[in-house]
């Protein structure tokens, strides 16, 4: 049930992260609208399907535009709205199954493009809507309904990942710190180009990880995640390589590339460039002389 | 000797050899002083090599098929003299490189044989692509044709602004003489082709993927993504040249997946969008389709068919992805399906197809083949103010409205301004928020079948519909349907016509007058028989004629089978 | 007063609440002590939340719907009580959890309504989990079951080697009692439900997915992939925890392109490889199903039919994915579908679309629903002996070998072994190498079609075919069909019955009966009517009853309206 | 034609990189299949679509099993032939098209996987069977019948790609030089995991960049690749990385990750620990006790 939709009958389990992911949003859709006095109804929210997908029909507060599709299929319909209407803000919600399992051709594509579109991935490590099977970030030996002998496959690893396919502003979220999350996808919003934040958004049904990331003194687990030194430089692509190969989970802005030129304004440019003609001239040069 | 009214020339041999540009040039040739062309090509999906034919029909009245028989055959190589010799008619002339193979005898007493070296001929002028120009001209020389045909059409082709250009129009010239001479001298004749009849409408020469190119944008397209597959590449190459403009988007896409999801991401922002794709490329597309029929997003894909299942055989004719294009998903969808049967009509089936998608608010299919998309043809020049151009109902009042509410189209919101909804390819309520109630499942059913009927009111020609038995085709067979109709109505054959481009959904008048025949006869490219079926699904007694080799129909077949079932259903011998 | 012989109970409240145990544990219950089960369950595609009900039949003779009008109403919340309040029959009983929502005052009149606190007294127990316990001994109550089946059960299933069974058990012993005190209470009774007849055959309690993955294994299944999808994602956690040994393989694809793709690559090699999806899987294995078709590659895909289109409705019940499984790519051909009624047929459906697949060498479709694969029913044990377990004929004489000679099935050479050739999804000559002639066109082509008289001689069911108007349901329409037709018999309706699960290619000696109907109904849970339109296509006189809720028929609609179609052919009243 | 086939009548253009590649296969299968007598029938080639898939009909000499079906597909049927039979020695071949647009999806999870396949991979930076149309590779900026106004879109980095994806092999070998390609492929094919050689293989008819490629001196042409050096250490991944984002085409064996375990082992063993039982029990299961 929404703000929104009274009838709408669609629940988060209590404790998912995707609240946390949802308020980050709900926050910076609020807010950058409101500055950069971006009419609202620019805003459009393609989702993927899954747990995290629902996120679309969950918002509370006015309405975005919203895209609710096919599994794996949120970054070329996106490119299609963004080149189709670019002054639209678009903005793609995920899983990690519908991202980096069905969808993963997709992200290279977008990433050579610069399209300019902000990626907010809600990573539990699983499929939740599905029910707990293992996703391309369940970690190699994990035990699922699909892997009862453990996973023999390695996990993907998405800032490395994200980072090689050319994306050019990559950060890395937790769900339990929306106020940083909203940050960064004001910052990944802001980029003229291809942006992901890629957020640590647990499935407490399946995939309870909140101590491992956030660390528990109390039955001595450190903690997973760490933020990303002040020092870093964002534009130092070698570095933030390195820092997405380290062990551990790096919070912050990983990678912004220096000065990007985004697909619609590299397309504008060439579109300009090249002779157009109207219809009729086009018939006629057809014309039999 | 009355004048020929009519003739065909077959040029084969392997992949490179410029078969398909000597076909093209006659035809434009032929074309610019007022005949009626129409050429045929079909090659191996292979750069290099491969058996490869092309011909070019010429004729005084509008050629409806690329010819049964030849007149003329050149045979670039052994092969291709063997495998097509049978088709040269009685009386008709084989022309040959006698550098490269040499007749056997025995043949040689049973047909017209001309040995024409044209490879040295032709680098005897000094221009080593002046082969084909030899040709040309002994060809010409057995239709017996004013010198000047050829002649201005040389000046014309090769008068390109190339510091250049007057030495290769004079090697060319001096290529056609030395074809020319060796015709003469072979003594063999086709008699006198007719003089043209030029048409008294404006006329154009152009390809099937072209006009359908052409007719997209006089809708107004404004959105083309492609992956390249033969034998569509070259609507999406077409479209990186002449999609262009304000507001224009054409784009090479990493796969027909990424191809379908992102003209349907185009349409939801009220882009006038589309893709073009062959049979491989439409199947990645099925899951895709479903979604914009569930959204209700205006979209269109050419699906340009080949010879399938699977990789099959592109560069094939075949007329086999009906069913897909009807039914490509899983559930219960039916898609609009718009086949022209001319290259005329490629141009208006694209306008149409944007203009359904516009109105219905869904994706639409424009199903063409292989013979039609990429054969050149003479045409009356399109007139896109035959067809008005349809926008969709947009949206315009205020937030918090209810786009899915109703049972037909209701009037779209658009990104950037109001009426913000989610457009959901789940089951969903009238907001557009997934509910799997069985009460919006029944009315999003009906609502979205319910819009086809806004597309039911198409026309479809007739021809001596009081026979029990008719013929119709569909699609790229309407050519040599007609054709052959034409033929048993000289014959005396008592069948009758029906022709429609509009294929789903069928104009329910049609299907009322399909279902008092006794026969319906459907000649169509496939094993299936897949409109046939389609037809008796809806209680009309249809049968099909039907043929799977990658080619389209002879003509001559076409009337010998139909006459056959004529003469069944009648009982005796019919006609002539 | 007689005893009862069947009766229905719902759960109806919101996802996460435990119905779907409730009705397990009742069947199971049930089941153990010899009566017959099936259950129902519906759920909204999500985690938590959402309106969810489930419901048990238990009956003395065999269940073959899961029952229309309930005898108990257990209203996990008011908006349950109200959505579903009118199927409680006259005389039935509704339960409420009084601790969550009153009944409005105006009701109480006119129903057995129990104000039943089950959570509290659950907890009241020591065992958070013991409502549902409360519940079924309220129930029990209701039918005045000896108070031994449930305690027998409750210490069968709750002793499992763990530290607290035994005050487990305790506690859910407490939980029935008060159930049953509070039924008792409540003065009201459904009457004595009669012994049960238990039959004289083994049985075994299971869902249909389960069945599948039994079957498949009986049919030498070794190589499974698959991607998570409701509701065929229980298909592959079976074969992970069951798919096991020497020679296996199963995996988690990263998509169903992959899955089709890589079942395609075990078949090549010799396994019998299947995978698992539902509809928008399935319409991404498009390509890849024509791929397998082309190349004569063995291998199976269930598909677990949803409400469609595109995401459609994940966890519903419809049968709208036949065009798709006939005909799933763009090209000609047809694929070999099953389509089994029953969660006994599910086992053999497997194990013949197995053979099937090896027999003829090519790709076969098993098409379920919903409503089949996740409900739970006690069945006969299934005998894998009853169907041979078949193998393909493999090639094992010496290299140089024509692997698609011929016009039917030849020994397909496996790699490691003699013979080798190119598997090729493009049209090719007999070594399997690529052509585009039109001769090996058509000789493949009438090849792989020819392969399917292989599978035409399948059993059918008939009953009363003496009547003009018989009813042919397909899938799992078959249990509401076949329990509407023994109701209908009952009636004096003249009417008869067929029924085969061997849906693609359809035995030509049943076409031929059918043909012989004034009119075939086809009960189907879609709404293009699919499978009566291509009994249509095959000159059958057929016609749908559709229905597109999202839920299986109800056994009295089906009477409803085929008797109003019996009587309109008849032009009169027919039976009592 | 083909000595194999005479009837069969594809050709490759004169001076396509492909001979070379055909020609580092057939004595490299020839070879090992010999020396390590393993039984030639147990070779398979899996084709994509695309002038460099017809390899699978052109090869000369004794014929392996061929698998050539559509395209992009190559590595999910090599997973199905591998799994479905450890025993056999798989080689996929396609072209930059076919493995890194359409079937770019596949490359991750085999990676992840070490599914131990060799694939050799044509890159002649253009869609040559459908005729000249831009692919991944082409480079940004250059014009093809797709792209008139020039490529707009980055191209594939393949080295940076394949490493960072996980693969577990990495070589780099160009058509003029078979013999040293056919080296890298033999160690491809005795390498126990994704193995992948990446191979420079120019278009003469789109896209003819053997001068860019082994450079002339004629026409001030400095050679795109050069060897990489004797030094370098194969078995480290940030090195290889380096090497592989440097400009120009290092041609070698970048990387050949320690000791991986491949798939095929993995699962054996995994198979081994999980409880197998035969049918009847597992109908016996479901009994009714
Ligand atoms: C083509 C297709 N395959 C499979 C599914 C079933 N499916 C729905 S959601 C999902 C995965 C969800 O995982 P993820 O993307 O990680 O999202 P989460 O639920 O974990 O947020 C799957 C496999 C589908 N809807 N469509
Ligand atoms: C699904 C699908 N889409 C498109 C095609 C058409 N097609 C055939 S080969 C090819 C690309 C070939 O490029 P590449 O893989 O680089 O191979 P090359 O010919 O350059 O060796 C394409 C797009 C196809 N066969 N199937
Ligand atoms: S299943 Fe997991 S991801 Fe889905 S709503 Fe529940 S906690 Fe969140
Ligand atoms: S087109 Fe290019 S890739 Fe294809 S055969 Fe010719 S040279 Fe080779
Ligand atoms: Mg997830
Ligand atoms: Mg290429």
């Amino acid at each position: 049930m929404t703000k929104r939709n009274p009838e709408y009958d669609f629940k988060w389990c209590p404790g998912c992260g995707d609240f946390g992911v949802k308020r980050a949003i709900e926050l910076t859709i609020a807010a950058r609208t409101t500055e950069m006095d971006i009419p609202f109804e620019n805003n459009v929210i393609v989702a993927g399907i899954g747990c995290s997908g629902n996120l679309v029909h969950l918002t509370d507060g006015p309405q975005p535009f919203g895209f609710h599709g096919i599994h794996g299929r949120t970054l070329p319909v996106a490119f299609g709205i963004k080149s189709g209407n670019p002054d639209l803000e678009v903005m793609v919600v995920a899983g990690d199954g519908d991202f980096l399992s069905i969808g993963a051709e997709h992200i290279g594509p977008a990433a050579q493009r610069n399209l300019n579109v902000t990626c907010v991935i809600m990573d539990n490590g699983v499929y939740g809507l599905t029910k707990g099977q293992s996703s391309p970030t369940t970690q190699f030996g994990v035990v699922t309904s699909t892997t009862p002998g453990g996973k023999i496959e390695g996990e993907v690893k998405p800032f490395q990942y994200y980072l090689s396919l050319g994306a050019s502003f990559v950060a890395s979220a937790f769900s339990s710190k929306p106020r940083e999350m909203a940050q960064m996808i004001r910052e990944g919003m802001d980029y003229p180009g291809f942006s992901i934040v890629h957020v640590q958004s647990p499935c407490t049904t399946y995939n309870d990880n909140y101590d491992v990331l956030r660390g528990n003194a109390k039955k001595g687990i450190d903690p997973l995640t760490y933020d990303v030194p002040e020092s870093h430089d964002p534009t130092d692509f070698r570095e933030a390589l390195r820092i997405a190969q380290d062990p551990g989970i790096p919070l912050g802005v990983l990678y912004a590339a220096d000065n990007p030129e985004p697909l619609d304004e590299r397309y504008a440019s060439l579109n300009s460039r090249l002779r157009s003609r109207d219809v009729d001239q086009m018939i006629e040069s057809f014309a039999i002389q | 000797m009355a004048a020929t009214r009519d003739f065909v020339i077959r040029f084969a041999g392997e992949g490179g050899q410029g078969m398909v540009t000597a076909s093209e040039a006659l035809a434009a040739a032929a074309a610019q002083v007022g005949y009626h062309v129409m050429t045929f090509v079909t090659f191996p999906s292979q750069i290099m090599g491969g058996p490869t034919w092309s011909q070019c029909r010429i004729s005084v009245t509008p050629a409806l098929s690329n010819g049964d028989t030849l007149d003329v055959l050149v045979a670039f190589n052994e092969e291709a003299y063997e495998v097509h010799k049978e088709e040269l008619r009685d009386g008709g002339i084989l022309v040959y490189d006698s550098a490269v193979f040499e007749v056997p005898e025995e043949d040689k007493g049973s047909m017209n044989i001309v040995a024409l070296p044209y490879e040295e001929l032709g680098k005897s002028t000094g221009n080593p692509r002046a082969a084909n120009m030899v040709i040309l001209g002994a060809v010409a020389q057995f239709v017996t044709w004013p010198e000047q045909y050829l002649e201005d059409f040389n000046v014309k082709r090769f008068t390109r602004g190339r510091p250049n250009d007057a030495e290769v129009v004079a090697a060319n010239s001096m290529g056609l003489g030395l074809g020319r001479d060796a015709a003469r001298e072979s003594g063999f004749s086709l008699g006198e082709l007719a003089a043209p009849d030029p048409p008294d409408y404006e006329q154009i020469i152009i390809k099937g993927n072209e006009s359908f190119g052409l007719g997209a944008l006089a809708a107004g397209l404004n959105f083309f993504v492609g992956y390249p597959i033969s034998p569509a590449t070259s609507i999406l190459v077409f479209m990186e040249q002449n999609l262009r403009g304000e507001g224009t988007f054409v784009y090479q896409a990493s796969s027909e997946i990424e191809s379908i999801s992102t003209i349907v991401g185009a349409g939801f922002v009220g882009k006038k969008a589309m893709t073009s794709t062959a049979g491989p490329g439409f199947s990645l597309m099925s899951e895709g389709l479903g979604m914009a029929w569930m959204m209700e997003i205006p979209c269109v894909v050419i699906d340009v068919q080949r010879g399938g299942p699977a990789t099959g055989l592109p560069t094939k004719s075949e007329q086999s992805d009906l069913y897909m294009a009807m039914h490509p998903a899983h559930g219960d969808s039916q898609l609009p399906v718009i086949a022209p049967g001319t290259i005329e009509e490629c141009f208006y089936a694209a306008m149409h197809a944007l203009n359904w998608a516009e109105r219905y608010q869904g994706p639409v299919i424009v199903l063409s083949e292989h013979m039609l998309s990429e054969r050149v043809q003479n045409i009356r020049k399109p007139d896109p103010s035959l067809v008005e151009v349809e926008a969709r109902q947009v949206y315009t009042g205020t937030n918090g409205y209810k786009r899915y509410e109703g049972d037909t189209v209701t009037p779209m919101p658009l990104p950037g301004g109001p009426g913000a909804y989610v457009a959901n390819a789940s089951e969903h309520d009238t907001i557009g928020d997934t509910t799997h109630l069985p009460v919006h499942h029944v009315r999003g059913t009906e609502r979205r079948f319910g819009k086809l009927k806004l597309l039911e009111d198409t026309p479809y020609e007739t021809r001596n519909t009081d026979n029990d038995v008719v013929i119709m085709p569909w699609g790229g067979s309407k050519g040599p349907a007609h054709e052959a109709y034409e033929k048993m109505m000289e014959n005396g054959v008592p069948v009758g016509w029906y022709y429609t481009m509009f294929i789903s959904p069928l104009n329910p008048k049609l299907l009322d007058e399909l279902r008092e025949k006794k026969l319906v006869l459907v000649p169509e490219l496939n094993y299936l028989g897949q409109l046939s079926s389609i037809l008796r699904q809806h209680g009309v007694n249809a049968k099909s004629i039907t043929q799977y080799t990658g080619l389209p129909f002879k003509v001559a077949d076409l009337v010998e089978r139909v006459t056959a079932e004529v003469e069944a259903m009648a009982g005796s011998k019919v006609g002539v």
